[in-house]
């Protein structure tokens, strides 16, 4: 690798132009999804202060309560409020999202980035660990992790994210393969600039579409991942809410109690809506060829 | 093309190896062991004890490494220790549903997938592209469990055209095990479809601005042949990249829907043959399942080949 | 340096060979091969220019990139002002790059997208690193100055710009190190012709205003007659033919020379030509 | 259902195998005890025992000694005779040195004497009056010689079916064996068990009409087939106490008025509606309403916030109090855990929630170093007061006078006084607040209207086909 | 009758900033057996102008005026029977040989497709049918390649495919845009003189486009000089080159790089660049690039004014051109 470091990062230099919040406040989908998003946050953020009932606070003489004025949603099987729930539950879903995510992104993207940037028996090898993490599937090695370390949130938001990093990874170094290929890096590579240099300042940025658009679809998929761990007993454990869970024990319910099952359903598609809809006015508001407008 | 071959098997037998110590190594770390799980809490402890001499559970792990990879290697996959009868026989059973119910919800998800994928890039920016994006948007956000109950709800409960779950095997035929996998399959390819629509429809897109596009419709193709006869293929690499991915992930990552369904299937029995400590189940499934990832990203490859003929095999 | 070192030219390609090999066909058949030069050399002396043309996969980009050190020749060497290219350790290369630029053919391929302006055109000094931002950003106006753009282009993105202001930006960024070489590899095959034209006359001034010597890659004569002091044709990865353009065109000895001049569309209408 | 000669049945967990005598798995009795594998005694719903394989028997006034007459005319269904041999064969067997049989403890106390062809003598080393009982189970199944090694797969008994076919981890069919002693007793020919676990899929496949009946159905979804007139709904005592065990050996547990507090903490009403759906009648101690002896002691250690914190205080406990509840996988445990949690947190004290696997509860709770504050499970077993004489049981209840009342409760022939001595026992363990008694579940049984033949209650857990019809 | 008449065709196009008048006001005629060149520089409206004739125009494309093709009006014409004329009367051959064909269907199959579409050949007859034309475009061995696939010929023979495939039905009208664009000169050649020959063969009209002007020299009877949307100037090639009335025309001749031209010599470039089409003057769209602008260039689009038999040219500065041209001649622009 070049013993030259990056000239001062890429700094996201579009978004300090001076264009980009007007720009970004006529994007359509971008407002949408920041709106969901930003609610999603805020809702997280809001049952730090106040939810209307104490989520923990169990009242099995109301459980099972259809909406009304004191339980705007109701009540779940052992009576406790539903939007209490799915306050603090925001916390536990951002969390599995963001992190496990996290994890599969910086993780995914930096394997993928170095197998296309030393390609040879390095990118063979990478390639050939993700094959293998791939056949242990996220519920597997959560089951593993489970039964090693014990069920928790924290094993579970691991285990999702060790699921993401082999799709991170054969998704950029698909990507930053044809970015590779490129003239414009071949003229980089011209003026003496390392493999690392590039990989930074050249193919990082192009490929940054993909990793927005696929770090949201991830994103809805480790929520979900959540709660099909929690249904099995593994994710977020009681007394703390999560969608997942709430869905999952919902799910037990379906037959008494559907509207349970349809609230953190609901809450689910909004946020994963949301974060989509950002992610794709994020890929375009950060495409120069879209952005500026003369 | 032998060579291609050939560096596929070496790339199978190195990532059999290292499963095979991986997957030996975090299996001995789970505390507990099947003699205690299979003999229960009131269980005399002598009997807890015979037990475990006789599945061999006393033995040192290298032994018992040693036992079952020689065991792999001479096709003997040893006994479960749970049910007491061969692992392949286990194994093969079910096998006998999962991988057609992979097949099926996989063959539904790319029905559906490129029905919605291409329709919507055909209207792209129309109000038919961005109903059926927002379609996909919520099928992507659909927990599957939640779907599978649905369909339960309405063609089992109240439609009563389907049994609500349970898969007898292929003795009653081909009829009954195909309507007994349907609503699992469609459940699972729900969210794997709507995953794929949208790769579909960007992959779509993309070919749509080629020039080929431009000359067969100067040729006097109409859209709608230009779009299934020359888009479509050329669209194909990235949609069956992702549907190797999802096809892996259907192998074993069903077990929450072959719950709701009480299906037979590998995920299940891996998944309960954890809690029983039933490690050499376990052991053996997830080789198989490493072997099948392998397997199916050759066949992804050669998929490549079959879709673009400037990929020959040997370039692989 | 004492003065009595022998002449060393600007760039000297000695037997210059490149196979490719093609993936085995079979496990046990040998490897195919292309054989893309098959012992090319030539020398340029400093502040004079060589163009090289020659039909479409006779090895001229091949010959760039082994001049810039892109790739590795399979034998042969690649003299700098006597340093061989592809001996140097790393950083002594980083080094010797400065002396040497390249302009693409693909105006639009060459420019990162997700870059703006200044970052482009001061990349190879960012390269070498041993500048600041403000210095790089003064040197990169300069250069976008000698191109002809404005300093206000700095903050815009590539594809704010036409092709010959691309090509004008490709070629910034190539002098921002003031290299004694530029390597152009058909650098305005892509253009039209009112395009084409800028970009020639600037790479003209260029070459009188800094002393700047052009690799020229191209395969239309014309460009090549216009800004070069030598031609080389290519044949099948070997030079078939040498010589001062006007020379060469007006007595090409060699049948692929001919037939690469009698293949020149001349731009009079029949009736033009019956008159003469 | 038009065909009444068949029946589906519902079950949650499947058998991992079909051999009781080599696995300790419920869900194998729930299949083979009485259809496929017969016993010497029967238990039926209301806990009585009657003869079953035996005609009568006898016993000593020592109660050491049992002399069984056995049936005459049964045979095994591989043709082989059932006598005294084979019962021999099976006692030593359960009892043996290699035996994997969960029982093996009560058998290798047993020795099994042929008086002739059709007697039976068997002499026990101690006193057990619920021998006849013990006998019932599925662990006592008299097995045939040869087929010993087989029965796991195919297991080959003298009861009325046979194994048809066993589609692994989805369903197993049970015929009708037309050598049965007794044929034109058994009105379903052909019964299927189907497996589902999943609660909601249990719902559904009733509601299908996938299956007729489900034995022990998931409790939470019982109420919408009550109101339901397509289905009726059983609801069976058992010989089950779920309780939550505290660890006595931990500080400050080892202290009863921490264990009062404890126990006078918990809302045993609110339990049930929160663990077991309101599926459940409250106990105060370690034994059942249905069983022999049985007293009210849920009077003993009330629900009273109040007192609790007293408790607490008297023992000098600061609050909060951290403890954590290690909860195995079953839905009673986990929702249990979840709503006791909420109440201890109400007098101060901190319960950190930890689920765990059977394997690591097994491993780590119940067996190995006892490492847990407080655990729920429900003990399935119909007498185990014995486990109170154990200071090395996993709760660590150490206690000479427990000990003392036991040993004469073993040894006292007369049933009046017998039950008298038990219900001291009972007491003498609410008083020492052992453990905190939550509920003995009651399970439901919801099935298609015109099944007949269910068993009302569940001492053991076994579905006796030979009884059942449309 | 002729072939071909455009009259007043106006093309929009929506962009992101707007309407966008790629083609404004063009018409010309064109007849049997004719062949006519497109000049003009990158942008002018080339491409879209032979597009709408063959109804390609991406779907936000607003096409007005009138396009007559053997008599039938084409502006308007419902899709169904756009594709009966596409690829059967009409025939297009395209810049790119590298990527107009279909990577992923044999050659055979895409030179057979426009047959079996519109003369409902059977598989097999259009495979001989497309063997006959690959043999007749000069593709060595076409027997035994007729399975193989584009990327297995060079670019040159990929040209060669794109004419079999836009000659397959025998068009009455052959349009190549830009076909040669992307070849060496060897092979342009090469695809020049068949094309040629081609036409010459089957009576067939033809429409070129090429921004070279030797190409169209040896090509064409007769060009037009588009710039910014309009045709500035038309007529015989001869009498376009020989006269080169309209500043825009002279401009692009004076930018070529002559073979042979003494070395050093600057090219005369045309400064500026090509306007916006969102926001295209009001007036003459070379005004401002153009060394004779006065101010009544920016007011009014010029109107056509014939310098000779069939030679339109749209200037108002004519006289000023001409006699600018007579002093300034010299032999530095002259081509070889
Ligand atoms: N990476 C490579 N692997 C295999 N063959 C290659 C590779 N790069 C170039 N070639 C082959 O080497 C020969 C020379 O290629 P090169 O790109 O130098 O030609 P060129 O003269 O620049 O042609 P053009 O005018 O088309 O750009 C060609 O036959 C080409 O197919
Ligand atoms: N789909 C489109 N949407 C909007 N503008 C377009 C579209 N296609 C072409 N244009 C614009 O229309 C104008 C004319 O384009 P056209 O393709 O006809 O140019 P051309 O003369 O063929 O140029 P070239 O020589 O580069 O092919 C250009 O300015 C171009 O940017
Ligand atoms: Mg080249
Ligand atoms: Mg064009």
């Amino acid at each position: 690798m070049s013993s030259v470091l990056p000239n001062g990062s890429q700094a996201a230099p579009l978004m300090a132009a001076p264009g980009f919040w007007r720009r970004a406040l006529r994007h359509r989908s971008f407002v949408i999804g920041g709106v969901l998003t930003l609610l999603l946050i805020l809702a997280g953020a809001l049952s730090y202060v106040w939810t209307p009932w104490s989520p923990y606070e169990m009242d099995i003489a109301s459980k099972l309560q259809p909406p009304s004025a004191s339980h705007w949603l109701g009540t779940d099987v052992y009576g406790r409020d539903v939007v209490s729930l799915l306050l603090v539950g925001a916390r536990a879903s951002i969390l599995v999202g963001v992190i496990a995510v996290g994890i599969g992104l910086v993780v995914g993207t930096a394997l993928g980035l170095l197998a296309s940037a030393r390609r040879g028996w390095v990118e063979e090898g990478i390639m050939r660990l993700t094959d293998f993490s791939l056949a242990f599937p996220a519920i597997l090695s959560a089951i593993m992790m489970t039964a090693v370390f014990g069920p928790g949130i924290v094993n579970a938001i691991i285990a999702i994210g060790i699921y993401n990093i082999p799709t991170f990874a054969r998704i950029t170094r698909a990507s930053a393969n044809a970015v590779w290929a490129r003239e414009y890096v071949a003229a980089a590579r011209a003026c003496g600039k390392g493999a690392f240099a590039i990989t930074m300042q050249h193919v990082l940025p192009n490929i940054s579409a993909v990793l927005i658009v696929q770090s949201t679809i991830r994103f809805a998929i480790a929520i979900l991942a959540e709660a099909a761990l929690s249904y099995l007993g593994l994710g977020t454990q009681p007394p703390q809410p999560s969608w997942g869970r709430m869905l999952a024990e919902a799910q037990t319910m379906m037959w008494q109690a559907p509207l349970l099952a349809v609230f953190p359903g609901v809450a689910i598609g909004l946020a994963v809506l949301g974060l989509n809809l950002l992610g794709d006015g994020l890929r375009d508001l950060l495409d120069p060829r879209l952005a500026r407008e003369r | 093309m032998s060579l291609f071959l050939f560096k596929r098997i070496l790339t199978l037998v190195a990532t059999l190896i290292a499963t095979s110590v991986i997957v030996f190594l975090v299996l001995e770390i789970l505390p507990g062991n099947a003699a205690q799980m299979l003999m229960g809490a009131d269980a005399s402890p002598d009997a807890v004890a015979a037990l475990a001499t006789k599945l061999g559970l006393d033995q040192p792990a290298w032994t018992r490494y040693w036992h079952w990879v020689a065991g792999l290697l001479t096709g003997d996959l040893g006994n479960s220790y749970a049910y007491g009868s061969p692992v392949s026989e286990l194994v093969l059973e079910r096998l006998s549903l999962t991988i057609p119910l992979a097949v099926m919800a996989m063959g539904l998800t790319t029905v559906l997938a490129l029905i919605v994928g291409v329709t919507a890039a055909a209207r792209h920016n129309k109000l038919g592209d961005v109903g059926l994006m927002g379609l996909a948007q919520v099928g992507v956000a659909i927990p599957n469990f939640w779907f599978a109950i649905l369909l339960i709800l309405l063609f089992s409960v109240k439609l009563q055209w389907f049994s609500a779950g349970g898969f007898d095997g292929w003795g009653e035929g081909v009829g009954a095990g195909i309507k007994a996998l349907l609503l699992p399959a469609l459940s699972l390819a729900v969210v794997q479809a709507a995953i794929l629509a949208r790769i579909t429809r960007s992959a779509v897109l993309e070919v749509m601005r080629e020039d080929f596009v431009r000359t067969a419709r100067a040729k006097g193709v109409s859209q709608r042949a230009v779009l299934w006869g020359h888009v479509l293929r050329n669209a194909m690499i990235p949609v069956v990249t992702v549907m190797g991915l999802q096809f892996s992930e259907l192998l074993a990552g069903t077990i929450v829907v072959e719950n709701v369904f009480s299906l037979p299937g590998l995920g299940k029995l891996i998944f309960q043959s954890i809690s029983n400590r039933d490690l050499i189940v376990v052991r053996n499934c997830v080789m198989l399942l490493a072997a099948m990832v392998v397997i199916v990203n050759f066949i992804v490859d050669v998929l490549y080949a079959a879709i673009d003929p400037r990929l020959k095999a040997s370039d692989l | 340096m004492s003065s009595a070192q022998p002449h060393v030219p600007l760039l000297e390609v000695q037997d210059l060979v490149r196979h490719y090999t093609l993936p085995r066909e079979s496990l046990f058949a040998p490897a195919p091969k292309v054989q893309a030069l098959n012992g090319v050399s030539f020398s340029l002396e400093a502040g004079r220019s060589l163009g090289i043309v020659g039909e479409s996969g006779s090895g001229k980009s091949t010959i760039a990139r082994l001049v810039m050190a892109l790739d590795r020749p399979t034998s042969g060497s690649v003299r700098l002002m006597g340093r061989d290219l592809h001996r140097l350790p790393r950083d002594q290369l980083q080094a010797a790059r400065r002396d040497i630029q390249m302009v693409f053919q693909d105006p639009y391929g060459s420019l990162d997208p997700r870059q703006t302006v200044e970052r482009i055109v001061a990349e190879p000094l960012a390269a070498l690193s041993q500048s600041t931002r403000a210095q790089q950003r003064e040197r990169a106006a300069e250069s976008l100055a000698a191109v002809g753009l404005r300093s206000s282009d700095l903050h815009k993105y590539p594809h704010e710009f036409s092709g010959g202001q691309r090509q004008r930006i490709a070629i910034a960024r190539a002098l921002i190190t003031r290299p004694s070489l530029i390597v152009a590899d058909e650098p305005v095959s892509a253009l039209d012709v009112s395009v084409q034209a800028q970009v020639l006359n600037l790479m003209q001034d260029l070459q009188q205003q800094f002393g700047i010597s052009y690799l020229l890659i191209s395969h239309d004569l014309a460009v090549v007659n216009h800004l070069c002091d030598d031609v080389c044709v290519l044949h099948r990865g070997l030079v078939v033919e040498r010589g001062a353009p006007g020379d060469l065109f007006a007595h090409a000895e060699h049948p692929y020379t001919q037939a690469l001049l009698a293949a020149v569309p001349r731009a009079e209408p029949p009736s033009v030509r019956k008159m003469l | 259902q038009s065909d009444k000669s068949s029946m589906v049945l519902g079950m949650t967990l499947e058998p991992p195998g079909l051999d009781p005598t080599a696995n300790a798995a419920a869900a194998i009795g729930e299949v083979v005890l009485y259809n496929v594998l017969e016993t010497l005694t029967k238990i039926h719903a209301d806990g009585k025992v009657t003869p079953l394989l035996a005609e009568s028997w006898e016993v000593s006034p020592d109660l050491k000694t049992y002399t069984f007459k056995l049936r005459r005319g049964v045979k095994f269904q591989n043709g082989e005779p059932f006598n005294a041999q084979a019962v021999k064969f099976s006692f030593d067997r359960a009892g043996g040195e290699k035996s994997t049989n969960k029982d093996k403890r009560t058998y290798a106390k047993l020795s099994t004497q042929v008086a002739d062809d059709y007697t039976v003598v068997l002499i026990n080393k101690e006193i057990d009056p619920n021998l006849p009982f013990l006998l019932g189970q599925p662990t006592a199944v008299i097995v045939e010689p040869k087929s010993v090694d087989t029965n796991a797969t195919q297991p080959v008994g003298t009861g009325p079916y046979k194994l048809q076919n066993w589609v692994k981890g989805s369903s197993l069919v049970l015929t009708a064996w037309d050598g049965f002693r007794n044929p034109s007793s058994i009105k379903l020919k052909r019964v299927t068990f189907r497996f589902i676990s999943d609660s909601a899929a249990q719902a559904s496949a009733l509601l299908a009409g996938d299956v007729d009946a489900f034995p022990r159905f998931t409790t939470r979804a019982v109420p919408q087939f009550q109101n339901n007139p397509r289905y009726q709904v059983i609801l069976g005592g058992s010989r089950a106490k779920t309780i939550m065990s505290i660890n006595n050996r931990k500080k400050p547990l080892d202290d009863v008025r921490v264990r009062r507090a404890i126990a006078a903490a918990i809302d045993r009403k609110a339990v049930i509606a929160g663990a077991a759906d309101g599926f459940g009648v409250p106990i105060g101690s370690h034994y059942v309403p249905d069983a022999a002896g049985y007293v009210d002691t849920t009077g003993i250690n009330p629900f009273d916030p109040e007192k609790a914190k007293k408790l607490l205080a008297e023992a000098g406990v600061k609050t909060p109090l951290e403890l954590t509840m290690t909860l195995p996988p079953p839905p009673y445990a986990r929702q249990g855990g979840e709503v006791i949690a909420a109440m201890l947190a109400k007098v101060g004290i901190v319960v950190k929630l930890q689920n765990v696997e059977w394997a690591q509860w097994l491993s780590g709770t119940y067996g190995g170093a006892h490492n847990y504050d407080l655990t729920i499970v429900s003990h399935v077993e119909p007498f185990d007061l014995d486990n109170y004489t154990k200071p090395d049981y996993y709760w660590g209840y150490d206690s000479k006078a427990f000990r003392d009342l036991y040993d004469k409760i073993m040894t006292t022939a007369n049933e009046a006084e017998r039950n008298k001595l038990l219900g001291d026992a009972q007491r003498m363990i609410a008083t020492d607040s052992v453990n905190a008694f939550l509920y003995q579940p009651q399970f439901p049984t919801v099935a298609k209207k015109g099944v007949k033949g269910l068993w009302t209650a569940m001492p053991i857990f076994c579905n006796d086909l030979s009884s059942m019809s449309w | 009758m002729p072939l071909l008449e455009v009259d007043d065709l106006h093309v929009a196009l929506r962009t992101p900033r707007g309407p966008a008048e790629a083609v404004r006001g063009i018409g010309f005629t064109l007849e049997r057996g004719e062949t006519l060149g497109i000049v003009g520089e990158s942008g002018c409206g080339k491409s879209i102008t032979v597009q709408s004739l063959m109804g390609l125009l991406p779907s936000s494309a607003k096409v007005s005026g009138s396009i007559r093709f053997d008599g039938r009006e084409l502006v308007g014409l419902p899709e169904r029977e756009m594709c009966k004329i596409r690829g059967d009367r009409i025939g297009m051959i395209f810049q790119e040989p590298m990527t107009a064909l279909n990577p992923v269907h044999t050659i055979a199959r895409q030179v057979g497709e426009p047959l079996r579409l519109h003369r409902g050949l059977s598989a097999q007859a259009a495979r001989q049918e497309a063997l006959r034309l690959l043999e007749r475009v000069g593709i060595p061995d076409a027997a035994s390649r007729l399975d193989a696939y584009p990327h297995q010929f060079s670019g040159g023979q990929r040209q060669r495919i794109g004419i079999a495939m836009a000659l397959a039905c025998g068009p009455d009208l052959l349009i190549a845009d830009e076909p040669t664009t992307a070849l060496d000169v060897t092979i342009q050649k090469q695809v020049l003189d068949l094309i040629r020959d081609l036409v010459a063969e089957r009576g067939m009209s033809l429409i070129l486009i090429s921004h070279d002007l030797g190409v169209i020299a040896q090509t064409v009877s007769r060009m037009l000089v588009m710039y910014g949307g309009s045709i500035v100037e038309s007529g015989a090639t001869g009498d376009v080159f020989a006269r080169r009335a309209h500043p825009y025309t002279q401009g692009l001749f004076a930018a070529r790089p002559a073979l042979g031209a003494p070395r050093g010599l600057r090219l005369a470039t045309i400064p500026g660049s090509v306007p916006e089409l969102v926001d295209l003057p009001a007036g003459c769209p070379f005004a401002g690039r153009c060394a004779f602008t006065i101010d009544a260039c920016h007011a009014v689009r010029p109107p056509a004014e014939m310098v000779g038999v069939d030679h339109a040219v749209r200037c108002i500065r004519l006289d000023a051109v001409e006699a600018a041209q007579a002093s300034t001649h010299t032999g530095a622009e002259v081509v070889r």
